[in-house]
């Protein structure tokens, strides 16, 4: 459904936009419907400009990414980009931000109303919304008409999903929406995003914490200043990490049951060179992945700006 | 670094550029002849007499000339430093009659500004967050940069000039005196100089007061200054660096009023018939001086230009955050 | 005078680009009725909006019952403040008052139309630069740092020197294109936080036009602010018509402050003691501007709670 | 106060030594170069070069001054006996050679007496001391008024001088034969200090009685007042609104007359008609207008009595000889509407269409405007004043008030409906008056008379003819005068409307004996206007006292 | 181990607002052992960083209601900003949430170090030495100390302020979410090292407000769990991840992912509902609404009492 082909994008920085950034490197993928895929990394690491590139927020520097076919790059003019989210829709970060703080919460429906449902009645609209809310599992009563400040982030964040379901969507680029909540919400936006891949969505979903990712997702993807590091099915990339940045992610997590310690101990040896290139270590970090097994690849452990592979220093 | 300041002095280029253009071109495509102006005033009572010598002067000026042959000359002789000839002072060269009335202009202006802005500053720092300061000061300050500069030059001119007769109403000095080292044109000197200087004083004064106190509160709420005094850092300490820290907008704040600053320079002079650049421009109005205008209007620009670069690389010497920035250091 | 005399402070967002306001208008969406209790228990604001709506409705409201032309001759010269005459007569007895109140006029409609064109074009382009980015938003840096660093009242005297007409909607035009730099920087700034909100992105994702996602999406959000610099480009186009009208560069027909501080003048109102005269049309400038200015803040505290008295 | 009676301190003038005016210097000294007459600093004529002749307009004579005689020797020849003694202040002897080459600087098109030359044939130096010239044609008028106004050069240092520095250097170190020397200047004044070797203290036994001179550049009226109150300055020839207030409270301060008007007349202000438009062109509807102009408000409104109400004829008082009164009685006007009206009416001016507004014969609306410079505020409120006058009449005339460089731009090309002009001086003969009302042929741009454009070859015939006559032949200037005010009154190509002052008020706390209207004082012109030295003002100067 | 360093008992913080006292801390009673290490977690508005700024300073709009604060025995004048002075840095110290931002952008690092020190009555040059040698510790040269703060990644920032905060070897320290926005390995890192501070005694107690438990796990001795500005629950880090007795702890505790369980296999479930507005708290448990072992009785409050040995729980069904 949604592919991604050694996409890259290169955003312009420094004071006057003569350096380069390599956000994104020949990044590859696919999205199949009713797929979670998971985009795993730290912070900076690309995952949010992969998501806006998707969703045609951002240009693409280099590479295609396509959506059933149509070329996301190629969608021109206002009217392309309309259709194309009829189909697409995402859902940000931090819920508070994704809403204009001046007008209603309900008004994102609205938006979506004028946009795309002009000749919809006003009682068939209200019926819509409150069934897509329904689905999210949230009172219509207790939502509509009230200000965002006046809900709560877990409230907010569903409303977002609500309104991404009036469209009748096939895929969805949740970014990082279970960052900013509390532990006990949480469970139930990823519960939530479980059930519309059940459904039958697409979902590409970012995130940074590995336990969550692996809760939902069917694929994980790694990411490392902007590169692919390993991907794979999610159960294989979490039981049997190969590349050392992988690694050095798991086993920071906290864990309620584990120490940092015993968690180090409990991951598979680590033979300490390239899952690539083996401990001579000679390639140069450059995205060629390997498949080590089925469906499952992983990068050469190269700094990922040229230079040549060695275990990670940092780990 | 240096392409920044090469950037900075790029726009400063280009609008000198669009400076000189505005101001070549406004006379020119305006009615009114400057040399009839000029000659308008000889008591030539024979028209034959009259057309000759504009049919000379016109010449002498190069308003005969093909306009874009004008434009170029004019930017040829700019750059030779020839900004003319003066229509109204006839035959002063522009940049003479300038050079004349600057130090008197700059006499006021450079002691207003830096004393304003410090001591505005300081007061405003010292009346933030003090409660009974800030209610009763605070609206002083706003009434203060509110008062159009020539009226409160006015009120002082009238109240401490003419009513109670303290202080000198016009001129540079006294008109008994020349020129010298003496304590009697030293004091003569400083008497004509104090109100036009207090007028602009206590208009940027306010200006800068109520500025550096609003500045100085998001100073003192920023994260640093709670973390220090979270450690127990006395007042005194935290206000410095807030003190500090604000004085960096501040002195954007100075770029941008440099301007304001001057036309009010300008206005305080014409009050006080202050020999400085502010009657010259009235009077090269009222004479139809174009040339006069354009190397006065000439003038100020690049001194604003100039003051502006050299706060830009001042603010750049004292920012640490702008240093690093752009020499491309960590974010 | 003073072109955009801007007092170095209130003008949010300048600076560093987190000068105050930046809260006010990120902030702004507190709850309406508290924008209303603080507003309305608010001294500054309650103060300042007194006294410009005593000058407005003096301005509006007492012309018609004067009658005449505000010139004519109405009565012996040089009167001082009598029953008769509020603020005594001009030279050659004119009522100072009726060209007060008339003034007073011209001096609200050079700030309305000044003011309100500034804040236009200041809008405009700073929205635009902000919100588009890239190459637009670098002509449009380029152009506002140069309308910025041209000393405004300069500009406008070589201006009104050679212009024929000298009305008071060419003067307001004149000024309001010249003292909008610092307001498009301070909008372009703002408009350049709040497009990186996901709310925006969220509205493009809603299929929304860009026009339609500055003015419905990010100017809202900023209303406060704009409201704020609007009041102070509206008091800086008053200052700087003063100005112009004082060296004679106003518009010849009618009355305005400026005009009358200039007559004063011209006609030696100082030598004379005829303080009526030159005393009532700056302080009256100085009570608008000032008052706008104190409103000004008062209004930021009400938007910024931080600012608040503690 | 200034530190203006300071004095003692080093590089400070003694205050009692000291004349301190202003009201002529416009901005900071800029040359010294008395062929640019209309912009050399104060005193550059009279105080260091000087004139062969001066002429007393109060009392209407010649005063030899570097010539000593000068007279017609034919119908076409004109000799001047120049005085002997005379030094330039470098110590050369002035001569006949410097006579005649300051009279063939002429032939140079920048110099402004450049038109002497289209009636002058040769002038030559007879021998050191006589200067004889050979006129093309006789203009009599005009060259009694050449020998007065134009000041005479050093040929020795002016002899090598290009055209560009003839008309347009500084001449910054003036060398001169008169009274005075150039001393310093700075931004705001201009400083001059007696000449020791001044011939006239010998020859005339005359004496300047300052040391020294300040001219203070001008700034606002306002602050010559308040200078002139503070006896900061001694003479202060601005326009002083009020000033009359404080002569009547000060009796330290006076002025010439020491009632309305208080000054002398210095020049006529006309109301300039555009005889090119209608109704402009219908001498009916320009009577009408000349009754409807309340003359008397204006002078007691902005002027407060600073000017009187011209004569109908517009000749100055030191005119009155040649004033036709018999004339003046038959075709003179005044204020007065009802006349204004039946004149109107009589004309077939009448209101058609019920606004209150008459139209013209033709039913055509009238709409005219009067104009004259923005910020020359006594000109505003008179026209202000006009203009409520004519409306009262009906006739629908609006004041407005455009940029002084577009006003000159539409007056020279006649694109205007009315504009009032005082561009003539005072002089030694009306002839200049006439000259500047009847001047032909129109030209497309009219730059300095004749703005409204008024064809007479009967008028201009006549001027040329006063334009020969001899200045000693009074009955024939009358007679001339004579047909031509009755033209003007009859036909009023322009109205004369009041006599602006020669303003001049000073303090007599530092000098005294100014010259006044009163019985005991000099009669000269208190004044330091630019040519006004050349009619005599210099004198004012030997004739002042110090205050006891 | 052994003591009490701090004692908190029936501490009552409002914040004063125009609709009334917020009610943020409702006497919170807790004790912390010499060289303990607390980790102090709950739902986001639960009062966790209320409770460390009333420690070390409140801002201007808290109100110190009641309740005392003993640090070694010793009263805090919690509720006086000038007789609490003396006790900050020197007793109390802080690790601000804000690290990246807590350092004065204009002044070099050391320079403003040595000011700080200076103003606390500290001879600069004293603890020169040490400053470095904990400057080394954790991986930084004493060359930073010439640099500003912007010269700095926000890394290094980070630990300039951790080895600033304990320079003088407070008896308490509080790090409120200090590693809350960094990467997990980061985070790893400033965590460890800041247990590693204590064991070299660099600080004698350390309250560690997250909201995260896994990661208060890892290194807190003890763990407090807040809700609705009361403790629910205080005992070992063990006792508590692995026996929770009060049913919130028991209900978030269930409801986190742990790497290698996915909603396939097993459904976690979040905690129905939402926390009580503090402007006008519930009476009794406040806790009833969403609890679904609530009662009758619980419309009382239930006391913070010892239900195992160093386990304090407050729940009338904790027992
Ligand atoms: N508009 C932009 N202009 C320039 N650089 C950008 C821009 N947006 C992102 N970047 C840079 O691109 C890189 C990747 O950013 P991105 O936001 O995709 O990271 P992320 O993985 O989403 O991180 P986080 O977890 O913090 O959200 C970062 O180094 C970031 O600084
Ligand atoms: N300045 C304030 N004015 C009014 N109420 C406040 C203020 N600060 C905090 N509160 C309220 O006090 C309660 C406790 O807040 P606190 O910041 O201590 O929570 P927290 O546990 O630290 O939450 P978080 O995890 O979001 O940081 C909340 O209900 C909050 O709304
Ligand atoms: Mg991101
Ligand atoms: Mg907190
Ligand atoms: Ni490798």
């Amino acid at each position: 459904m949604l592919r991604l082909d050694r996409v890259s994008k290169v955003y312009r920085v420094g004071s006057f936009g003569r350096e380069r950034l390599h956000a994104v490197r020949d990044v590859g993928f696919e999205v199949r419907s009713g797929q979670v895929v998971a985009l795993i990394g730290e912070s900076g690491s690309g995952k949010s400009t992969i998501g806006k590139m998707v969703l045609g927020l951002t240009s693409i520097t280099g590479g295609a990414i396509t959506f059933e076919g149509t070329d996301v790059a190629g969608l021109r003019g206002h009217r392309a980009h309309k259709e194309y989210y009829r189909r697409v829709q995402g859902v940000f970060q931090d819920p508070f931000s994704s809403f204009n703080p001046v007008f209603p919460a309900d008004r994102v429906f609205a938006l979506i109303r004028a946009e795309y449902f002009p000749e919809v009645g006003e009682a068939e609209w209200r019926r819509r919304i409150e069934e897509s809310l329904r689905v999210v599992r949230l009172d219509p009563a207790q939502v509509l008409g009230k200000y965002p400040h006046q809900l709560s982030g877990g409230q907010l964040q569903r409303i977002l999903i609500a309104r991404a379901l009036l469209l009748d969507i096939r895929l969805l680029v949740a970014d990082e929406v279970i960052s900013m909540l509390d532990a006990s919400t949480r469970i139930d936006v990823l519960n939530l995003l479980a059930d519309l891949k059940a459904r039958g969505m697409g979902i590409l979903f970012v995130t940074h914490d590995l336990s969550l990712g692996n809760y939902v997702s069917d694929t994980a993807v790694i990411l490392r200043r902007g590169a692919i590091a390993e991907s794979g099915p999610a159960d294989r990339v979490f039981t049997n990490p190969l590349h050392p940045y992988t690694r050095r992610l798991l086993s920071s997590v906290p864990r309620l049951h584990r120490t940092w310690a015993q968690a180090d101990a409990e991951l598979p040896a680590d033979d300490g060179g390239c899952p690539v290139h083996g401990r001579a270590g000679a390639g140069d970090g450059s995205a060629t992945l390997v498949e080590v097994e089925a469906g499952h690849f992983v990068g050469c452990a190269g700094d990922g700006e040229g230079g040549p592979c060695r275990p990670d220093p940092r780990a | 670094m240096w392409r920044y300041f090469g950037r900075k002095l790029f726009v400063y280029a280009l609008t000198f550029f669009v400076a000189v253009t505005i101001n070549w071109m406004i006379p020119r495509f305006m009615p009114g002849d400057p040399v009839r102006s000029m000659l308008a005033r000889a008591s030539v009572g024979n028209a034959e007499a009259l057309e000759a010598m504009r049919a000379y002067y016109s010449s002498l000026f190069g308003l005969d000339l093909p306009v874009w042959q004008q434009y170029l000359n004019f930017w040829g002789s700019l750059l030779r430093g020839d900004l003319g000839t003066s229509v109204w002072l006839f035959p002063t060269p522009v940049s003479e009659v300038i050079l004349g009335a600057v130090p008197y202009t700059l006499g006021l202006l450079v002691p207003a500004i830096l004393l304003s802005w410090i001591a505005g500053n300081k007061f405003g720092a010292f009346a933030a967050r003090g409660r009974w300061l800030d209610n009763t000061v605070l609206p002083v300050g706003y009434l203060l940069t509110a008062t159009p500069y020539m009226w409160l030059g006015i009120l002082l001119a009238w109240s401490l000039g003419i009513v109670a007769g303290i202080f000198p109403t016009a001129g540079a000095y006294g008109f008994a005196l020349q020129p010298s080292l003496s304590w009697a044109f030293v004091s003569s000197l400083v008497l004509h100089w104090f109100l036009p200087f207090l007028s602009l004083f206590l208009v940027a004064f306010g200006g800068w007061a109520i500025g550096m106190r609003n500045m100085i509160i998001y100073e003192l709420e920023a994260d640093y200054s709670s973390y220090l005094e979270a450690l127990g850092a006395p007042r005194r300490l935290v206000r410095r660096y807030a003190f500090r820290n604000a004085l960096l907008p501040q002195l954007t704040g100075l770029a941008l009023q440099l301007g304001t600053i001057v036309a009010g320079a300008l206005l305080t002079e014409i009050v006080f018939s202050y020999p400085g650049l502010g009657n010259l421009i009235l009077e090269a109005l009222n004479n139809r001086d174009f040339f006069l205008l354009q190397g006065a209007f000439l003038f100020i620009v690049l001194g604003v230009l100039i003051a502006n670069f050299v706060i830009d690389v001042v603010y750049v010497l004292v920012d640490p955050r702008v240093r690093v920035q752009m020499q491309g250091g960590a974010a | 005078m003073s072109a955009q005399q801007v007092p170095g402070g209130p003008v949010p967002g300048e600076g560093v680009g987190a000068g105050p306001g930046e809260a006010a208008a990120v902030g702004a969406p507190r709850r309406g009725n508290e924008t209303v209790y603080f507003a309305l228990r608010n001294p500054k604001l309650l103060a300042g909006a007194v006294v410009v709506a005593v000058l407005l409705v003096a301005a509006l409201a007492v012309p018609p019952f004067l009658g005449g032309s505000p010139n004519a001759y109405v009565g012996p010269q040089a009167q001082p403040p009598s029953a008769e005459f509020w603020f005594g007569t001009t030279n050659f007895g004119q009522d100072v008052f009726a060209q007060f109140v008339h003034g007073l006029r011209s001096t609200f409609l050079v700030g309305l139309l000044g003011g309100g064109i500034a804040a236009l074009v200041g809008m405009v382009v700073g929205f635009v630069a902000g919100y588009r980015g890239g190459l637009v938003d670098e002509v449009l840096n380029m152009i506002t740092n140069i309308v910025l660093v041209l000393p405004a009242m300069v500009v406008l005297i070589i201006a009104a020197a050679y212009l024929e007409a000298r009305g008071i909607l060419v003067q307001s035009l004149f000024i309001g294109l010249t003292s909008w730099p610092w307001a498009a920087r301070a909008i372009r700034a703002q408009t350049l936080s709040l497009a990186t909100r996901d709310f925006v992105d969220l509205a493009r994702l809603s299929g929304r036009r860009a026009h339609a996602i500055i003015f419905r999406e990010i100017a809202p959000n900023m209303s406060s602010y704009l409201f704020m610099t609007f009041i102070l480009l509206f008091g800086g186009a008053i200052l700087i018509a003063a100005g112009l009208d004082f060296i004679g560069l106003g518009p010849p027909q009618g009355v305005s402050l400026g005009l009358m501080m200039h007559s004063a003048v011209s006609w030696s109102a100082l030598q004379l003691g005829m303080w009526w005269w030159f005393v009532p049309p700056g302080l009256g400038i100085t009570a608008i501007v000032g008052s706008l200015y104190i409103m000004n803040v008062g209004l930021d505290e009400v938007f910024n709670p931080r600012l608040r008295e503690t | 106060t200034g530190g203006g009676g300071g004095g003692g301190g080093a590089g400070a003038y003694p205050r009692n030594e000291t004349l301190y005016t202003t009201g002529t210097q416009w901005g900071p000294p800029s040359n010294w170069n008395p062929i640019m007459n209309w912009t050399y600093a104060t005193g550059t004529v009279g105080y260091a070069y000087e004139t062969l002749f001066l002429y007393d307009p109060l009392a209407d004579e010649y005063i030899p001054w570097l010539a000593e005689s000068g007279e017609w020797t034919g119908e076409d020849t004109y000799e001047l006996r120049l005085r002997e003694g005379v030094q330039w202040s470098d110590g050369e002897a002035f001569t006949a050679d410097d006579v005649v080459f300051t009279i063939e600087l002429g032939q140079m098109d920048s110099v402004p007496y450049s038109n002497l030359w289209n009636w002058l044939e040769e002038v030559e130096a007879v021998d050191d001391h006589t200067v004889r010239l050979t006129f093309s044609e006789p203009r009599h008028q005009e060259w009694a008024n050449w020998i007065y106004m134009n000041a005479i050069v050093p040929e020795h240092l002016w002899a090598d001088r290009s055209e560009e520095e003839v008309s347009s250097g500084a001449n910054e170190n003036p060398v001169g034969t008169g009274p005075y020397l150039y001393e310093t200047h700075d931004e705001d004044r201009m400083v001059w200090a007696e000449n020791e070797n001044w011939w006239a203290r010998d020859l005339l036994d005359l004496d300047v009685k300052p040391t020294y001179i300040v001219d203070i550049v001008n700034s606002s009226n306002d602050t010559a007042l308040g200078l002139l109150t503070q006896n900061d300055i001694d003479i202060s020839n601005n326009f002083l609104p009020g000033i009359d207030r404080t002569i009547t409270g000060n009796p330290q301060i006076t002025s010439y007359y020491p009632e309305p008007p208080y000054m002398l007349a210095a020049n006529t202000a006309w109301l300039v008609m555009n005889l090119e438009r209608a109704p402009m062109d219908d001498a009916r509807f320009r009577r009408a207008l000349a009754h409807s102009i309340d003359m008397q408000r204006i002078v007691e409104g902005p002027y407060s009595n600073l000017v009187e109400a011209a004569d109908p004829t517009g000749l100055l008082p030191n005119w009155d000889d040649y004033i036709d009164t018999a004339l003046v009685e038959e075709h003179g006007f005044s204020h007065d509407p009802d006349e204004a009206r039946s004149i109107l009416e009589e004309a077939g001016y009448s209101d058609t269409d019920g606004d209150g507004m008459v139209e013209t014969p033709d039913g055509d609306p009238i709409d005219l405007t009067i104009i004259v410079p923005s910020g020359w505020t006594d000109w505003m409120e008179a026209i202000r004043i006009i203009s409520e006058g004519a409306k009262e009449v009906g006739i629908n005339l609006n004041a407005d008030f455009p940029d002084d460089a577009a006003l000159q731009d539409a007056r020279e090309s006649g694109d205007f409906d009315m504009l009032i002009n005082n561009e003539r001086q005072i002089s030694n003969t009306p002839w200049v008056y006439y000259d500047y009302l009847f001047r032909l042929p129109i030209q497309e741009r009219q730059t300095t008379v004749n703005f409204g454009r008024y064809e007479n070859e009967e008028a201009w015939e006549l001027v040329e003819e006063l334009a020969r006559t001899p200045v000693e032949d009074r009955e024939g200037m009358r007679e001339i005068i004579s047909r031509l005010q009755e033209i003007q009154l009859t036909e009023m190509p322009a109205i004369p409307l009041w006599y602006n002052g020669l303003w001049s008020q000073v303090n007599n706390g530092t000098w005294t004996n100014w010259p006044s209207s009163a019985e005991d004082t000099p009669d000269h012109m208190p004044t330091t206007w630019r040519g006004y030295n050349q009619l005599g003002a210099i004198l004012t100067l030997t004739e002042i006292e110090p205050a006891a | 181990m052994s003591g009490v360093s701090l004692e908190v008992s029936d501490l009552t913080v409002h914040y004063r607002t125009l609709r009334g006292d917020v009610h943020a801390l409702e006497g919170v009673g807790f004790t912390m052992a010499d060289g303990e290490i607390m980790g102090l977690v709950g739902e986001s508005g639960s009062g966790k960083s209320t409770l460390g700024k009333s420690l070390i300073r409140m801002d201007s709009r808290m109100r110190h209601v009641r309740g005392t604060v003993r640090l070694d025995g010793e009263e805090l004048p919690i509720g006086d900003q000038a007789a609490m002075t003396p006790f900050r840095y020197h007793r109390v110290s802080l690790i601000p949430q804000y690290s990246m931002s807590a350092l004065n952008p204009t002044r070099r690092i050391g320079r403003m170090i040595d000011e700080l020190l200076e103003s606390r009555g500290v001879r600069p040059a004293s603890v020169r030495a040490e400053l470095l040698r904990r400057l080394d510790l954790v991986g930084l040269s004493g060359q930073v100390l010439r640099r500003y703060p912007i010269e700095l990644s926000g890394g290094m920032k980070q630990r300039v302020v951790m080895v600033l905060s304990t320079l003088l070897d407070p008896s308490l320290l509080i790090a409120d979410e200090v590693t809350s926005a960094l990467d997990v390995s980061t985070q790893r890192a400033v965590a460890q090292t800041l247990v590693e501070f204590r064991d070299r005694g660099y600080l004698a107690g350390m309250i560690f407000v997250s909201h995260d438990i896994s990661l208060v796990n890892q290194i807190a001795d003890t763990i407090m769990v807040m809700y609705a500005g009361k403790p629910v629950e205080k005992g070992t880090a063990e006792a508590v991840v692995n026996g929770p007795r009060h049913p919130y702890t028991r209900m978030l505790i269930s409801s986190l992912p742990e790497v290698g369980v996915t909603h396939a296999e097993r459904r976690l479930e979040g905690i129905p509902g939402s926390p009580p507005g503090l402007l006008d708290p519930p009476r009794g448990c406040r806790f009833r609404e969403r609890c679904p072992l609530a009662f009758d009785k619980c419309d009382q409050e239930p006391p913070f009492v010892e239900v195992d040995r160093g386990h304090w729980a407050a729940c009338w069904k904790a027992g």
